[in-house]
């Protein structure tokens, strides 16, 4: 079955959600403006993973009754498995720049800000950072200013790190031992060339990059099905757009 | 209780204040921003619980604020908020970068009376390293090198956030936006506009005393309907995203902010 | 949501646990803590929070105890509470005093997890000389001179206590009772009791949502009718003086207080 | 009119609340099994003076929502202008003992507790203490333990001290400054000479110490009414035994 990339995408990311190799995901949070790490959660949760999702602006029957501050007391209390962050800037060391470019606080251009991003980086058992843009401006060698940091110093308390960056052109694993990202798919059309070009971090890659695998007509029922149908309240004009679903609102 | 006018309100709010609003997803009261601006207030320092939205928008490009403090400034779904971007790159207003934890936890500070309250995460990064006013110390209950922020309380000179209603005792009620309450709690004077007044006692209710907040906190109440608008309120009215999708075109430039500030904040019909 | 019974929640709490539990008027599972005489269980350290009242003297009563957390232990217009009284008198538990706001504190601390709070007051207090693990430090924002006490976050390993309701999704409804909510949050595992289980959801209903606690905190729930009794249950039950009445005559001896075990406790028809 | 105790008691106290040379009392909490301070609280309000009362552990209309955390919050943050505290020993420096005699924890007679006292002394503007006890197993020279200390060293953050000691026999008044009772006024039927042998500390005492103000009829007419009426939901049995009023339930 043929398939568009944001679905590519939520395949992808609900894989690294069910990565047997890394801490379980009992508790997914996901923030604003995120419908594809929200299909990605739905997506899991849909194929039956013992998943709770709390997502951040659902309006009707938002998951928080303790206010907005009952997030990061979660996390806080280390009941939060997995969060989803991107970046104005990422760099190679998984540093997070949410903040601006240019002097502080952002004179050439600001970023809207940082939101919780230099709390729940730290505290979250883990996470995965999306960004659909890969490009140099995006990916650079070192960001202008940390708002969350990719890794941290020995005695600080910090719960986990980057599990993978997510892009529209390839997957990156992270490596928080030696603070590098080392290529893990490309995306169709992708060559590990062409990914160099677009980043401006070095990387680590293997001599043989796999393919990003593609969405099973299996995954695409269900995002195009039952996870369309969880996702519609919140994000109406990504369903329209993305699994042509208009909102009967 | 006796509501006020809604120009009344602004009145109140004297120039230099520092004032705590919620965005755009937790009860603002765009309101009252919108009177503050009629108003003409100035110098206002503003403080996003725990980030800025519209309001926070509007009242930076009608200039009435010299100093953010807060963990965003944005739109939402309608993108960057075009007055905040264009403030900080004017460098015409003092920013103070936060994290959305760190305002919970200074206003929680505030809210039981203690100077501080620490806070994990946050080393290692830049924001911390811009606010000379948090202190990086040892971890009492830790081993070496186990290093913790504190944060300093924060109590606001002003509150305002729009609850559905309030009652004939001057509670209000927020339901499950609790923020608001822990801001109230924490802030020397809390402004609430609400949808409508109604009779009886929250308090006396099981089922709303726990989304209510006591009156003991609430300076004054004034009644504007659709207070939050385009902000929704809770299950009252829904987000209207064309109005505030509007906004931002016009806003990206001054001349257009004037125009949408003249129409939509100014003009006697709106205003009414 | 599928309810448990009680006696396997009871069975559910090991020897040892550190338990905490709310007072006769702050939904106290007097349930749960007469189905955990019957299992027999040993060694508990019970947090008042912030005190004890009918359940925690039963408890001690019982034998079930070997520490007690708590700002104290009372049966309010009943009196001082004998079990503990005498308990205390015997050197047979392990007293460790504390002060409501501390109990709070701790907790909050937990909820946030952060390893520790400052607290105001007690400084000159013996409760504070007798509690090495809450540290007096220089106040980092203030003059010289202005020590303030630390206190450590505590996480029970069991929270207990009796809500109106669960709905089908697991969570619970305890309406202004918020510090059953901290209690939970701050808690490893919450247990809790409730009159009966409700279809539907709280939290997609703004009026229920503000008195929920989440399912994520909850980890089992077991229907116990009544389940706070001699205690009140918010608007659904009064409080049974006559009953805590009875108790805290029968219970200034150790053979009356056998007495009213196997007739309250063990006995069939009242633990049916 | 002729009176009780109690009346006396309680419009004494409200002549305390009002007392113009202190601190105003905007916002009284009244703690658990305290009738005679909320019925002096309750005249005050009756009497037409602008004070909001939370009565702690009022069933209906309990005037928290934050649950029991609440009162001590809002006396963190100031806004609790006046409360009531007792002790099983009180001594001549208003310091109090709710925990107990003996060794500690109180292997004599174990009081219940000390509850909030540790804060609430120091961070309200004020207290009255209250205890109808009149003897020297009350009122000690020092007491064993300190559950709240009477004053507080230089430098540690206080914002109110005992305004007053009433008890079954008279009124001190309390001297943060000298850390010292003086005897304010004398009930019906009262001597110095009584008080001295009957208190276990010592205290300041004029050459003519007045009686205690008897309870006007304007005042008697409310404590037996309106007040009444307010309490007769958290209090029964006090409101049945002082005022006569039988409960309807």
């Amino acid at each position: 079955m043929s398939f568009v990339l944001e679905e590519l995408l939520a395949v992808t990311i609900a894989r690294l959600i069910r990565d047997p190799a890394a801490p379980p995901a009992r508790h997914i949070a996901v923030g604003a403006a995120s419908p594809i790490p929200a299909a990605a959660c739905w997506l899991v949760a849909k194929q039956g993973a013992p998943v709770r999702l709390s997502l951040l602006h659902k309006r009707s029957g938002n998951p928080f009754t303790e206010g907005t501050r009952e997030l990061f007391d979660l996390t806080g209390q280390g009941r939060i498995d997995l969060f989803f962050l991107g970046g104005g800037e990422i760099d190679g060391a998984a540093n997070l720049n949410l903040i601006g470019t240019g002097e502080w606080p952002g004179t050439g251009v600001r970023f809207p800000g940082s939101f919780g991003s230099a709390f729940m980086y730290m505290m979250t058992n883990r996470t995965i950072l999306f960004r659909e843009e890969h490009s140099p401006r995006v990916l650079v060698d070192r960001v202008a200013h940390i708002s969350a940091p990719g890794v941290s110093a020995p005695g600080v308390f910090r719960r986990g790190h980057a599990q993978a960056l997510v892009t529209g052109r390839c997957v990156f694993r992270f490596h928080p031992e030696r603070a590098r990202f080392s290529l893990e798919s490309l995306h169709p059309g992708e060559s590990v060339d062409a990914i160099r070009a677009a980043t401006g971090f070095d990387f680590d890659a293997a001599d043989d990059v796999p393919q990003t695998t593609a969405p099973t007509d299996a995954e695409l029922a269900l995002l195009r099905g039952v996870v369309c149908d969880e996702m519609r309240e919140t994000y109406p004009e990504f369903c329209a757009r993305v699994f042509n679903r208009k909102s009967a609102a | 209780m006796t509501p006020m006018s809604l120009d009344a309100m602004a009145a109140s709010v004297p120039d230099g204040a520092l004032i705590a609003m919620p965005p755009d997803n937790s009860l603002p009261s765009v309101a009252l921003a919108k009177a503050l601006i009629r108003r003409g207030v100035r110098g206002l320092r503003l403080l996003g619980v725990p980030v800025g939205g519209f309001a926070a928008d509007i009242l930076i490009g009608a200039g009435c604020v010299v100093e953010v403090e807060t963990s965003a400034v944005s739109l939402g779904e309608a993108g960057f908020a075009p007055r905040f971007s264009a403030a900080i790159r004017a460098g015409s207003i003092v920013m103070r970068d936060c994290t959305c934890p760190a305002v919970h936890t200074m206003l929680q500070a505030a809210e039981k009376g203690v100077p501080f309250m620490p806070l994990r995460g946050l080393i290692g990064s830049d924001i911390l390293a811009h606010r000379p006013d948090w202190k990086v110390v040892p971890n009492p209950y830790g081993e070496p090198g186990d290093d913790i922020v504190l944060l300093p309380a924060i109590s606001p000179d002003v509150a305002a956030f729009h609850a559905v209603m309030a009652d004939e005792a001057g509670n209000v009620w927020v339901g499950r936006r609790r923020e608001c309450a822990t801001l109230a709690h924490a802030s020397k004077r809390a402004l609430v506009t609400v949808e409508r007044v109604v009779p009886g006692n929250f308090l006396e209710d099981e089922n709303l005393a726990s989304g209510a907040i006591s009156a003991t906190y609430i300076e004054a109440v004034a009644i504007a309907t659709r207070g939050a608008r385009p902000a929704a309120l809770l299950d009252e009215y829904g987000f209207d995203a064309a109005y505030v999708a509007e906004y931002a075109r016009m806003a990206r430039s001054e001349a257009g902010f004037q125009e949408w500030v003249a129409r939509e904040v100014f003009s006697q019909a709106v205003a009414a």
